[in-house]
């Protein structure tokens, strides 16, 4: 059954491909079905704990599904399938779609793959066939590929790489691929491998789960691939990062002797990562990079969570990472809608969006709320238990850090509603509509999962509990969390039900004897009709206001911004290009030399020959 | 009948919420007044405006954001309203005091100002956006100095709920600006900033930003937005009030004692000028900050 | 019950009795006579006293000071600012140059009479007024508006023709979004 | 088993010869004879592999004379797995330089197919033989018919990139000749399998120079650094299917010699650490001056030579593991690296200076050249689930369980250099814009399915690396068990004379 899911991911990603040199309707729909029927055989037919495994080449590759990965499957294959629906409207008429849809298909395969696997080999191919098929989704659209293409595949090999170093030395440590074999005999290795291993892996998902100062792929990817993609690039496939990570904090990183100066570091590298994404965020005029960087700082918060690693932070960590993956997919969805309607997705040419796409609006909204992590929406429990585990393990600078970044996010928060949906309605985006309902539901569904997961986080804490017990963890049902409840380490509770009443009862309230009441009697007049000191703006005059949104801000947090490590990656490569060439000059095409070459060869072997070979 | 009783305590507490803050606002005018050597408008001016702004037509709408907008607020201001402890001894006034904490009350103080950006963000006015910016940039800088202060109290008493930390005062029996004076100066000045007087008043800045976020509200928008900034002033000294200074045993006392607090910001406006946006945030990353790391230093060691 | 009559008029009292308290004045400093606001509003005058105090937007006023002469260039701004203000609104003429053009009853480029384009509701005279008649004019304000004879705006609405057809005549490029509320 | 060893030499060398009476009579049959032959080649050859696989090395004496006095073919599995590659690559090359170039007219094509015949005879030759002087005189052969295939279009440039190989070459078979005389001197034999059994009889001195001089003449048909300028010119200026003959032939019989030298002649202790080393330098000097080429074919070349560098660490890992993994990046690069001379080729076949920038925004034109060159650029640089992964991966496995992190290291960071060249010209062939004045030519259907066969076998490896093991694994032990090998050649001798 496992090997029939996969089976059928690749040939629907073949079919894909080839069924749209038949017909584009046709296409869309295989497309479709190699993306649901996969995934609802995995719900229906696969449980936890049931493996397959088989022989490659002398090793030993064993599938099957932990709760864990079952966990992170629900990113995948949720936010996989309703992307898939997103993505055929939102692609529709660009070149070369099949190339897109087969990729797609593959990016989820490979991803439940990940998931899927119980070894370090089939994990790895996994890994690398999500790198390259998530390398040609960034170079799709063409837009300086050379740049940003090769930066993000460059990045992506060398983690991979480091990674492979590591599996490397762990099969020639102890002769076998799993990974519960790794984790039962890691108390053995000696510390220099001890502390080696679990470095070079950090290093493989830290540029994945885009951790400083791996991070400056992250910003040029993910605004360059095409949003119905980047809403899972950065809603569930840096999440495979993050899985990585969870494997390696919990698993290898507390049998270290003195490992917890590692943690430290991983913990304060996320910390370090959400401030500078929070404030490279805000800077952005581009809706895409804004998303970007933020997911760069959202990423970063649920470094800190996996890497203090107490049972409350890595409760945050995880319920952050579903979160994550519900808004961010949702708001690069919205972006997508934008700029498929518009045209532009830059907050300084398109405004007013609000009376033209309200649905999409109402799911930009709730997504920001979540974002900001206001309750009364999911955001909120995440950025709760991480304060609170955060207070509760001493990590205090750590956690004043932590709320600057996430008090600074209400900035691009803001700057993306109002950069799209408020401020003045320009004449020039009269002819907007409403996205199609294929694009604008699945949005909403995801902002609504984000709304019940607010209410009930028991939902998702409940696998995700199952996950944490299944790596060692002490059940923390009842300890730190009920269906609507949640405690810290102190005892103190936040009842969500309460909450949500309170604010919808007030809400409502004010809801009708303000806004319906009120709304009923007045009457809509035009952005222009606004009291700007006696002048009648004209229709063409721009009274928008959307350049240096937050440039006092900006100004005061300059010093914090000058240094930008993507400068020295530039550098340092630049560097390496101009050695290269000096080494290209060894080969000067002049016959001579090389005979040369040859005699100083032989002279250099015959002069050396007793310290050479030892005689 | 359990459900009508508490929905009668909290409409009590909104209405005294309500009343404190207005009459707080009028106050205030009065002494403003007295500094600049007027007789200034009687006390119960603020009420009358907001009686008068009820009976403004309101004749436009730029949109059914800006109807929300003031609903947001509105709920940012009551429901933070409904989690703080307003009496020692709950009695009438309890009303969701135990299902909150601290870090939920920092946020739900935050969904107030979103709310109003929304709506001044759909008038189109740019000096409501201006301001909104303005605003929000200068909350990035004070919240730093208040959360670093509430963190100190927390790890210092090994709780984040306000009424944890009411009792752990009245175990100890002294108030916490003693227990923990840095943190009430860090926690103070924060304050100035929260209550936007001057210096701080960056947001709306009557004649450079035309009153900022509300420039385009007249009316019952402009009422909610006044009664919801009282409620929500009364809010805060009220909490400043428990995490402080002991919380009080009743209402008497409780209305010194916040007017005694309100009196810092009020009286430090009233005799300076205005700061620009860097200023008030450099401002408060400075000192401030300053202090709240003291603070949590000396929760730590001490 | 809003409906019923009687307790319509108490209602209006009552409303009466806060707007007369609460006059948020849009000053429009036009002319020379804007000089006479400061010492109006700060401590020797303190007109706070009476609840007057300043608004910044038209949305937020009640009053509509117009200070002094008013040019053909900025009556358009004016009726802009007047139209954009709620009701209820009123209209204080300040200055002989908004009752008969004073000094400058022949200039080109100043409207002579204010009430054929905007429905004044208290002239104050005097070149300048001192902030006492200022004051004393806000008290007659605030008598029309307690005996409920403040009602400019309902008669701008009513013979909105007129008025229109007097700005016309001053203002040739007429671009204004209609009026009709 | 379908023929025998002595063929797979006997009959290239003689179509060779007939090549022009044959043309004389149909001028079709030269270019279909050598298809014939080259068939027949693989298809015995694959026979045999088969055969000696199940039961065990064949051993042939040519005239009568036995093991130590005359010359002798060892079709051992290691042997019989190069040869049956080499003719296979043959074949391919055939099959995609059949009718290649419409302008080429009878005459040269006569002169090329000859010289491919002689090319493949010759590397066939080197492996399989049992003697080093007539592997010697098989190196000659193979450069000879090298020399002329570059030159093959008569250019200035391909006549100088002819004359440095042949000026290395010359050097090449000095050195070699200075070897054998050593050995000759020194044991009186010549063949291989009695070296071997003698050596330990030789004098430290002599047999150490006696191993440079042969490290210096095989080296540089195997493209050691430094004794590879003449490759990159080679490469560039021969014809495409040329470039992938010697990627997938020539190289091959270099490093099988060098690598026999190595590991069966001589038992000198620090060879191994010489070849590793050697390797290494070859490994990241290659690669780093591929980064900035600006000739496709060219830069193909120096990723040809780092790649033979690799195959040199993973032989001095001199362990089991090593060695196989050796033999698997052989087979690799045999297969990757032919089709990427095939399709690049393709790709600059009608620009003037072959440069990378020509083949901007081909991929819309020519899709399925495009498709193949992607294909073999993502295999050679070792992505998952394509071929080159595993041989990838075992020579990490085997560097790892020796413990030479630094190596591995060292092998990674290059392979994000090759990443880095290889991915530039892929993105150039999808993504840029296409310079107007290029006509795309679009492939004849032969060398379409000539392509199509090695993309097939990279995918089939790529996801089932089972296929090609057991063979590895028998050749790679074979080519470890130097006693065995005496045992065979020599009392194949025996059983000979009684």
């Amino acid at each position: 059954m496992i090997y029939l899911i996969f089976v059928i991911f690749l040939g629907g990603a073949a079919l894909t491909w080839l069924s749209g040199k038949i017909h584009p309707i046709l296409r869309d729909v295989v497309f479709l079905a190699s993306l649901i029927v996969p995934s609802v055989l995995f719900y229906m037919n696969v449980e936890v704990g049931q493996t397959v495994s088989f022989s490659l080449i002398g090793y030993k590759l064993s599938w099957g599904i932990n709760y864990l990965g079952y966990l992170f499957s629900y990113i995948v294959v949720g936010l996989g399938v309703l992307a898939g629906f997103y993505a055929i409207p939102a692609m529709k008429g660009k070149k070369n779609l099949g190339f897109f849809y087969s990729n797609f298909v593959l990016s989820i395969m490979s991803m439940l793959g990940i998931l899927f696997s119980r070894d370090l080999i089939s994990f790895f191919i996994f890994w690398e066939i999500m790198t390259w098929s998530s390398y040609l989704m960034v170079v799709f659209q063409g837009k300086d590929v050379q740049k940003v293409g090769i930066k993000y595949f460059v990045f992506s090999a060398i983690g991979a790489y480091a990674m492979l170093m590591a599996i490397v030395i762990i099969y020639s440590l102890n002769q076998s691929m799993m990974i519960s074999d790794l984790v039962s005999s890691f108390a053995s290795f000696d510390p220099t491998m001890q502390w080696l291993i679990p470095i070079l892996l950090l290093v493989g998902f830290g540029v994945k789960s885009a951790m400083m100062p791996l991070h400056v792929w992250a910003s040029g990817s993910y605004s360059h691939a095409p949003m119905a993609y980047t809403s899972i690039f950065s809603g569930a496939l840096s999440k495979m990062g993050i899985y990585g990570m969870v494997i390696v904090m919990v698993s290898l990183v507390p049998i270290i002797p003195e490992g917890f100066w590692l943690r430290e570091t991983i913990a304060w590298l996320g910390a370090i990562t959400a401030v500078g994404g929070t404030l490279w965020a805000v800077a952005q005029d581009d809706a895409k990079k804004l998303l970007a960087y933020s997911s760069v700082a959202q990423l970063g918060y649920i470094i800190v969570g996996v890497a203090v690693g107490t049972p409350l932070a890595m409760l945050a960590a995880l319920f952050m990472a579903v979160m994550h993956g519900l808004f961010k997919g949702a708001l690069f969805m919205v972006t997508g809608a934008v700029e498929r309607q518009t045209g532009t997705s830059n907050f300084t040419e398109v405004t007013g969006l609000i009376r033209k796409m309200p649905w999409t609006f109402l799911a930009a909204l709730m997504s920001i709320i979540a974002l900001a992590g206001i309750p009364p929406l999911g955001g909120f429990v995440g950025k709760w238990m991480l304060y609170e585990s955060l207070i509760g393990s001493s990590h205090y600078i750590l956690v004043i850090v932590i709320f600057f970044s996430s008090t600074a996010a209400f900035l691009y928060c803001y700057k993306f509603l109002f950069g799209f949906f408020l401020g003045q309605e320009e004449k020039e985006w009269a002819h907007v509509k409403e996205a199609p309902a294929m694009m604008v539901v699945p949005m909403l569904l995801l902002a609504f999962g984000t709304f019940v997961l607010g209410a009930f986080p028991g939902l998702i804490l409940d696998p995700i509990n199952a996950g944490m017990q299944e790596m060692g963890f002490a059940s923390t049902q009842g300890k730190y969390w009920e269906m609507s409840m949640l405690f810290n380490e102190w005892g103190d509770q936040i009842m969500l039900q309460p909450i949500l009443y309170a604010i919808i009862a007030v809400f409502a309230f004010f809801a009708i004897f303000l806004t319906i009441k009120g709304f009923k009697k007045t009457r809509y007049v035009t952005t222009k009709d606004i009291s700007s000191s006696g002048e009648v703006p004209l229709e063409h005059e721009n009274l928008t206001f959307s350049v240096n949104f937050f440039q006092p801000f900006l100004r005061t947090v300059e010093p914090l911004m000058k240094r930008q490590i993507d400068k020295y990656y530039n550098e340092f490569g630049r560097g390496m290009e101009a050695l290269f060439d000096f080494t290209r000059r060894v080969y000067t095409g002049n016959g001579q030399t090389y005979a040369l070459y040859a005699v100083i060869f032989i002279v250099i072997l015959l002069m050396f020959k007793n310290t050479l070979f030892g005689l | 009948m359990e459900l009508t009783l508490n929905i009668l305590g909290a409409i009590a507490t909104i209405v005294l919420a309500f009343i404190v803050g207005m009459s707080y606002g009028g106050i205030v005018r009065k002494i403003t007044a007295r500094i600049h050597n007027r007789m200034g408008p009687p006390w119960y001016q603020n009420f009358i405006d907001a009686f008068k702004l009820i009976g403004k037509t309101t004749a436009i709408n730029h949109g059914i954001m800006q109807h929300f907008g003031p609903a947001f607020v509105m709920v940012s201001s009551i429901v933070s309203l409904m989690f703080i402890p307003i009496l020692n001894n709950g009695g009438w006034f309890t009303n969701l005091n135990f299902d909150g904490d601290l870090i939920f009350l920092i946020y739900i103080m935050v969904f107030g100002p979103l709310g109003m950006a929304l709506g001044a963000g759909q008038t189109g006015n740019p000096n409501s956006a201006i301001g909104v910016t303005r605003g929000l940039s200068q909350m990035v800088g004070f919240e730093i100095p208040w959360v670093m202060a509430l963190v100190a109290l927390m790890i210092q008493f090994d709780t984040t709920s306000v009424t944890g930390l009411m009792e752990a005062q009245h175990e100890t029996g002294r108030w916490m600006m003693f227990t923990s004076p840095f943190a009430f100066i860090a926690a103070v000045l924060a304050m100035l900033g929260m209550f936007r007087y001057s210096p701080f008043d960056i947001v709306g800045a009557p004649t450079e930003l035309a009153s900022g976020p509300v420039s385009e509200n007249g009316g019952k928008y402009l009422f909610t937005m006044m009664s919801s900034g009282s409620i929500f002033a009364f809010v805060k000294l009220t909490l400043y009030v428990d995490l402080f200074m002991g919380g009080a045993d009743n209402l008497i006392i409780l209305v010194l004692k916040t007017f005694a607090l309100y009196m810092v910001p009020v009286l430090y406006g009233i005799v300076s000028p205005r700061y620009r946006t860097e200023q008030s945030i450099k401002f408060f990353w400075g000192w401030p900050t300053f202090f709240g790391f003291i603070a949590i230093l000396y929760a730590v060691f001490v | 019950m809003i409906n019923d009559k009687n307790s319509q008029k108490i209602v209006d009292i009552i409303q009466n009795w806060a707007r007369k308290h609460s006059l948020f004045v849009l000053a429009y400093g036009t002319g020379c006579g804007a000089i006479e606001i400061p010492p109006t509003m700060t401590s020797r005058y303190d007109a706070e006293r009476f609840g007057i105090r300043g608004a910044a937007t038209p949305r937020q006023a009640d009053v509509l000071l117009i200070t002094g002469y008013l040019t053909t260039k900025t009556l358009k701004r004016v009726i802009r600012v007047y139209e954009q203000m709620q009701d209820p609104k009123y209209v204080i003429g300040f200055g002989s140059c908004t009752i008969n053009g004073g000094m400058y009853y022949d200039s080109y480029n100043t409207i002579k009479v204010l009430d054929k384009y905007l429905p004044v509701d208290v002239y104050i005279n005097g070149c300048m007024p001192r902030p006492e008649s200022v004051i004393s004019g806000f008290v007659k304000l605030q008598q029309l508006i307690a005996d409920g004879k403040g009602n400019g705006a309902k008669e701008y609405k009513e013979n909105l023709e007129s008025y229109r057809a007097n700005q016309k005549k001053i203002i040739p490029n007429w671009v204004m979004p209609d009026y009709n509320w | 088993m379908v023929g025998s060893p002595v063929l797979l030499i006997a009959i290239p060398l003689l179509a060779a010869f007939m090549i022009p009476l044959l043309g004389m009579i149909w001028k079709e049959l030269v270019r279909i004879i050598p298809g014939l032959v080259l068939a027949f080649m693989m298809i015995s050859s694959a026979s045999m592999l088969m055969y000696v696989t199940n039961n065990g090395t064949i051993i042939q004496t040519l005239a009568g004379w036995e093991a130590p006095w005359g010359i002798n073919l060892v079709f051992s599995p290691l042997t019989a797995f190069l040869a049956t590659l080499m003719t296979f690559m043959g074949f391919i090359v055939w099959l995609y330089s059949y009718r290649f170039k419409r302008n080429v007219d009878f005459e040269p094509a006569k002169k090329y197919f000859i010289f491919l015949m002689m090319l493949v005879a010759g590397a066939v030759g080197i492996v399989i033989t049992g003697d080093i002087f007539n592997q010697f005189v098989f190196i000659e052969i193979t450069g000879i018919s090298a020399y002329a295939l570059t030159a093959f279009y008569t250019g200035r440039n391909s006549a100088e990139a002819s004359f440095k190989y042949l000026l290395m070459g010359a050097l090449s078979s000095s050195a070699l000749l200075i070897a054998i005389a050593i050995i000759y001197s020194q044991l009186g034999t010549l063949n291989m399998a009695d070296i071997a059994s003698k050596i330990h009889l030789m004098p430290a001195g002599y047999k150490v120079t006696a191993l440079i001089f042969f490290m210096m003449g095989i080296g540089i048909e195997a493209e050691i650094f430094p004794l590879n300028g003449w490759a990159p010119d080679a490469y560039t200026e021969a014809p495409g299917p040329i470039g992938a003959a010697f990627a997938g032939i020539v190289v091959k019989a270099g490093v099988y010699a060098m690598v026999r030298m190595v590991f069966t002649l001589f038992d000198v202790s620090g060879a191994m650490d010489i070849l590793l080393t050697i390797g290494l330098i070859t490994l990241i000097v290659a690669e780093t001056a591929a980064i900035r080429q600006e000739k496709l074919k060219r830069m193909l070349a120096y990723s040809s030579i780092g790649q033979m560098g690799l195959v040199f660490v993973a032989f001095g890992i001199g362990t089991l593991e090593g060695v196989y993994a050796a033999l698997f990046l052989m087979l690799n690069h045999a297969i990757i690296k032919p089709l990427l001379f095939l399709s690049g080729s393709q790709l600059v076949f009608n620009s003037k200076e072959k440069l990378i920038k020509e083949v901007n925004g081909l991929g819309k034109y020519m899709p399925f050249t495009a498709v193949l060159f992607a294909l073999g650029s993502f295999a050679i640089v070792g992505l998952p689930p394509f071929a080159g992964f595993w041989s990838k991966l075992s020579v990490l496995t085997a560097a790892a369980n020796e413990g030479m992190l630094l190596i591995i290291a060292l092998i990674l960071i290059v392979s994000v250099i090759e990443i880095v060249y290889y991915f530039r010209v892929v993105n150039r062939i999808y993504f840029f814009d296409k310079a107007e004045d290029l006509i795309p030519q679009k492939p004849r259907v032969n060398a379409v399915i000539a392509m199509s066969v090695l993309g097939a076998i990279i995918l089939i490896i790529g996801f089932n690396p089972d296929v090609v093991s057991t063979v590895l694994h028998n050749a790679s032990a074979d080519l470890m068990d130097t006693p065995q090998y005496i045992k065979n050649v020599l009392s194949a001798g025996q059983s000979l004379t009684n």
